[in-house]
Formats: C-alpha cells, structure tokens, sequence
C-alpha cells in the first residue's frame, strides 16, 4: 500500500511506538514503518494528537519526552507499580550489626557512648540506615555539651525479631563460640551481660555463676 | 523471463516434462517401468534438488507424491527402482551420501523381494503386507512434515508479531528487599563490639537491669519536652508491683542522669514530669 | 486505597502488563500491583476481558500465551513495522522446524526417537540451537540402555509462537491405518499424540516418575 487511511495510520504508529527499544521521533517513525508510505508531516501529527487523546484516560499515556515520542505508565499508578520490581538491599556490614546490637544492649545510648565502645566513629549512614529501617529511633538528648540524641530500639526491631519485650533478648553467654581466645575476658563479659540482661530483680549471684559453671565446661 | 534463470528454476522445467507422463504410465503400480536414460538433469541442478531432500523417507514421499501413487498401496517395485536411481545419481554426483539413503535402499530391496515370494495359504491374510511398516513410517513422517510447514508458517515473534512495551513513569521504584538479620547475629555483633573494646575495662559498667533500660526509652518516648506529664499515668497497673518497681527505678534513673525533671506544686500534690532542658553549659 | 475501581483496576491492569518485563499471569498480578488492593478474581478477569475488547481495534492487541498476559502487535502490520530493525529475521531449516514439531507433538522424546521418523540423524547443531533459544529442555531421561535425553518444549516457546498451551497447536493428521496395518501400534502412536498434546501435566508427571526411578537406581 503506497497509501495508507488516517485510521491504518494511527494503528502503525501506536504499533511503532509500542513495539520499538525506546522513544521514536517523528523522523525515525518517516525513516522505518512510514517509509513506502506516503505520509504527510501535517497528517503524522494529527496521527500523534489523536493517539495522545486516545490514551489519555487510560492506565499509559503518549509522551514526548527528549528523544522521541513514548508510551509510559500514568505516575499515579507508581505505588502499585513499584510493586513489580525488586531490589535487594546487601547484608548489613559489622559495623551496623554491632552499632544495632549496642542500642539494643545498652539503650538508650548516645552515638558516641557507641563509639567509646566500638573504638571507631559510627557513620551517619548506619545511624540513617537503622532508623529508616525503623529499628531505632531517638527518645530523648543527654543533658551533657552537645545534648547528644539518645537512640533507643523500638518496637519495630522487637516484632522483628520476635521479642515481647528487651528481656527477652538473649544472655549473651549462651552464644560463646567455642575456643574463645580470650576466655577470660569473655568470661568477665558474658557475666556482666548476663546480669545486666536476666537480672532485673536481683537474680542471686550463685545462680550466675552456677550457670557460668556449666558454660565452661561446655567449652571444653 | 531472464537471460539467465537460476539453477533451480532451470532445473524445475527440465526435470518435470521428464516426470509428466509418469503418472500416466503408473497407475495402481502395475505398469511399465521408466528407463534411467530418460532422467537426465543438468549435475549442478540436480545436486540443488537432492541437497533440499531431508533424507530417505522425503525423497521417497516426493517420489510418490510426483506420481500420484496411492501411499496405502504403495507400489514398491516401481518406487525402490525411482529411489535406486537417485541414489545412483547422487553417488554419481559425489554427493555426501548419507548411510541413511543406503540403509533405506536396503528396506526398500527386503520389501520387494518378500513380496515376490509366494503367499503361504495358511498366513493370516493382512498381518504380513512387508510393506506395513514402511507405509506407516511414511506417513508418520508425512504428518510431522505437514506440521512442521505449518508450525513455520504460524505467526511469531520477530517475524509477525512484536510485543509492545511501555516505560514506566520515573516515580516507579523498585522495592528494596532488605537483608535478613538473625538475633544470633544480634548477639553475636554485641560481643564482639564489646571484645573490640580494649578499654572496656577501665570503663563503669553499668548495672541496671535491661529491662529497666528499656523502660528509660519508653518512658523518654512518652514524656514531652514542652508539656508536663502527669507522674501517674506512667504507671501501668496491670503490670502489677514489679512493673511500678522498674518503672519508678527507671524515673529515678533518668532523674539522675538529668534527662527527666520532676515537678510537684506542693506536698502529695501530683507529680509531673517532663524531660529536662536543663543547660547545663 | 483498599479498595478501586472496575476503572482504576483496568488502568492498573493494563499499565502493569505495559511495564512488565514479560508476560504476566493473573496469579503475578495479583501478588504484586494489585497486592493490597481487594480485586476478586471475577473483578481481575472482568478488567482483562474488557482490555482485550478495548485494544481489539487498535495497532496493539491483548493476547494471553503461555506465561500470561502480554500486548502485542497486530500481525496485519509486520511488513511495516520490521523495517524498524536491520537485523534479518532469524530463518529456521525445515530439518530444525521438523526436529522442532516432533518435540512439539511427541514429547518426551528422545533425539534416537526423532531419528527413527525423520529417517535421518540429528546434528547437535539443531539440538543445540533448539536449547538455545529456550525453546525445548531436557526433561529426564529413558530408562533404556544409555539413559538418553527426553526432550520437551518449553513456555518459551509457546510464547513465541503466541500460543497457551500446545493444545493450540496445529492438528496433526491421524493417519488412519491401511487395513492390514498393525492396528495397535497406530493407535498407540496416536493415543501418545493426543495425551501429550492435551496434557502437558500428565507428560511431566511421568517425566517426573521416570527421574524418581533415575534416583532410586543411583541409591544401589
């Protein structure tokens, strides 16, 4: 067909667009489909409003953007359709899980109390990272110079972890890998944890240390 | 028409008033047979013809459908005579014979010479046609081929049909999966933050329970910096006693640390609290 | 929103099957865009039966292949729209399309059972090619001296040839035997034509229980 009708037009045009690896313009659509027909510059546009119109109560629009004409997906559909893809987000590094596990042990605590024990200064973007993850969030400001933010865990990080309360959080003695080189140390550690952590009323200290009786022997 | 056809072209014109009167003379399979003379293609045409022959069973299905022969009643004397003579004609071109044309002249031969041997009386009469099985390998071959044709002529990707794509709108976003924390790794994380600090030691180790902790962050959390709230209300009595214990130790804890103020109007008026502002530099 | 409109939901129905890197079912559909939303399955087939209708006469239809819901041009404007690439279309030998249809129709089948009715060997070429393109797969593999590969197309290739299932393939001729034929192994033939082309599940199900086999005899 060396000529075409307005309706045959439109269909090869919407087809063209469709089906192409990215945006055309109206010189590419004269170069490749329009190419043996005999189309007008004036009746390429009139193709192109209509279609425009066509689509324009639909879930795709027509749009010109910089390299050409393309259909794309109406932006307020973007929740739903954000739905389609995924993007998986790398393992957090050391320094994040030991930056959480800190707020968790020793909240509510300041970046800085963070960094005494860590030895090294904690990036803003684990502090970002965690609290837009909503595991931590600021409840309060030490009333020291500065008025450092005191980050705390919130109950986000507990329903993700399965936890009722921060209690129960485990007493760190129960993971000691085995061959510990600084046994001794550990030891002193994992005493104190597991007082700060299971005794809130006092727990006697024979219990502790029966319980460390056991652990030690386990290590061996 | 052309000074110079192709090959193929000239090969067609020349080969088919050969094959015309063919039909004429085999009817049923029961006439006279052609003579090879008559067969004559130019090489180079003929080395085109039989290169396009998928194998044994194509030939010998073009050979029959030139003829019009019935499938069913196969005539194979007249049909292994046409295919042996190909078969000469490909050797003769030196053509890369493929073991499968020989082994099909070899059937063809066993088919022929069994049925030149006289039918027992007592044989069962329709159980032993030796041509059976070659009728039906032809014919399955025949329906595939059918098939195949179509298949190729179906409408498809690349050739008739394109799928249609749109961009999605640039607010579109991927939704990022974040990465699976164990709490073993919690633990694992806290010890060894805690073996990392060398001066963990020279430091006061704090000694409240966690639980009392936790209730210093609660407690932060609910209480304003620029309202007052009531002491009361941050007791929970479903909690029973040892709930108003850690809760009034962590009051007092963070009274201490200077993170609540205290107020009371006058002697067991109510107590409010509100979280310091206190400068203290 | 939990809840939309027939109009809202056709709109992101129709954006989302746009936008999707591939075709898409009405399972994925529904587990991704439509997520939160509550779309019955009526709901979601009635939005799909009224996009169909709506891009009937347009250059773009709705088809449904094996993988789902996918657009694609209309047929009628090939000539047109391949002059948008240079690349020549991919051509295929009638030995690779006849090696194609017998996998197509017989499957499972083995490379020597596709010998027996071409009458001719298989180059590694064609099985190679065939493999490539995503197009057939080894499924398990005979339980006959030297355990050969059992060969059946793939979804892939139902898409490509914009089918659903290899029910729409083309029939094939049943011969019907000549009289002194033998009669069961005809039927038989056409007995595994006719279950492998209407039930690709029941194929699997024994390709399945052929591969149980495999590992049972790998346990002596």
């Amino acid at each position: 067909m060396a000529k075409i009708s307005a309706a045959q037009l439109k269909q090869l045009v919407e087809a063209a667009i469709f089906v192409a690896d990215g945006p055309l313009t109206k010189e590419q659509l004269q170069n490749t489909v329009l190419q043996d027909l005999k189309v007008s510059k004036k009746q390429l546009d009139e193709a192109l409003v209509e279609l425009e119109l066509d689509y324009r109560p639909r879930g795709i629009q027509l749009v010109e953007v910089a390299s050409g004409y393309r259909f794309q997906s109406m932006d307020s559909l973007s929740p739903w359709l954000s739905k389609m893809w995924h993007e998986h987000v790398p393992r957090y590094s050391r320094a994040m899980m030991e930056t959480l596990a800190l707020i968790a042990y020793r909240q509510p605590i300041t970046r800085g109390e963070i960094e005494d024990v860590r030895g090294v200064s904690v990036s803003s973007h684990i502090i970002k990272t965690l609290s837009e993850r909503d595991w931590i969030k600021i409840v309060g400001h030490k009333e020291v110079p500065g008025r450092p933010a005191l980050y705390a865990t919130t109950r986000q990080f507990l329903d993700y972890f399965s936890l009722k309360s921060l209690a129960e959080l485990p007493p760190i003695e129960e993971f000691v890998p085995p061959e510990q080189d600084d046994d001794e140390l550990t030891l002193h550690l994992a005493q104190e944890i597991n007082q700060t952590v299971s005794a809130p009323q006092d727990t006697s200290t024979d219990v502790n240390e029966s319980e460390q009786t056991i652990n030690q022997e386990q290590l061996h | 028409m052309t000074d110079q056809p192709p090959i193929i072209d000239q090969a067609k014109e020349q080969s088919e008033p050969v094959q015309q009167p063919l039909p004429l003379a085999f009817v049923n399979g029961e006439a006279v047979i052609d003579k090879p003379e008559d067969l004559y293609i130019p090489p180079d045409a003929l080395e085109v013809i039989l290169e396009t022959f998928e194998g044994p069973l194509d030939l010998l299905l073009y050979l029959i459908r030139k003829q019009k022969f019935d499938i069913v009643n196969l005539p194979i004397l007249q049909i292994t005579k046409q295919y042996m003579e190909y078969v000469d004609l490909m050797k003769d071109l030196k053509l890369e014979l493929a073991a499968e044309y020989l082994l099909m002249a070899a059937i063809l031969a066993e088919v022929k010479s069994r049925l030149l041997l006289p039918k027992r009386q007592d044989a069962e009469e329709d159980e032993d046609d030796p041509r059976a099985e070659l009728i039906r390998r032809l014919k399955e071959y025949e329906a595939i081929k059918k098939v195949a044709e179509e298949l190729d002529n179906m409408p498809r990707q690349e050739r008739d049909l394109f799928t249609g794509h749109a961009a999605p709108d640039e607010s579109v976003e991927p939704i990022k999966v974040l990465p699976d924390v164990t709490l073993q790794e919690l633990v694992l994380s806290f010890q060894s933050a805690l073996k990392k600090a060398k001066a963990f030691e020279h430091h006061h180790i704090e000694r409240e329970a966690l639980s009392t902790r936790e209730r210093m962050s609660m407690i932060l959390e609910r209480v304003s910096r620029h309202h007052f709230t009531g002491f009361d209300e941050l007791f929970e009595a479903s909690e029973g006693k040892a709930g108003v214990v850690v809760t009034f130790l962590a009051i007092l804890e963070l009274v201490k640390e200077n993170l609540l103020e205290l107020v009371q109007g006058e002697p067991y008026a109510n107590i409010h609290v509100k979280v310091s502002s206190v400068q203290e530099w």
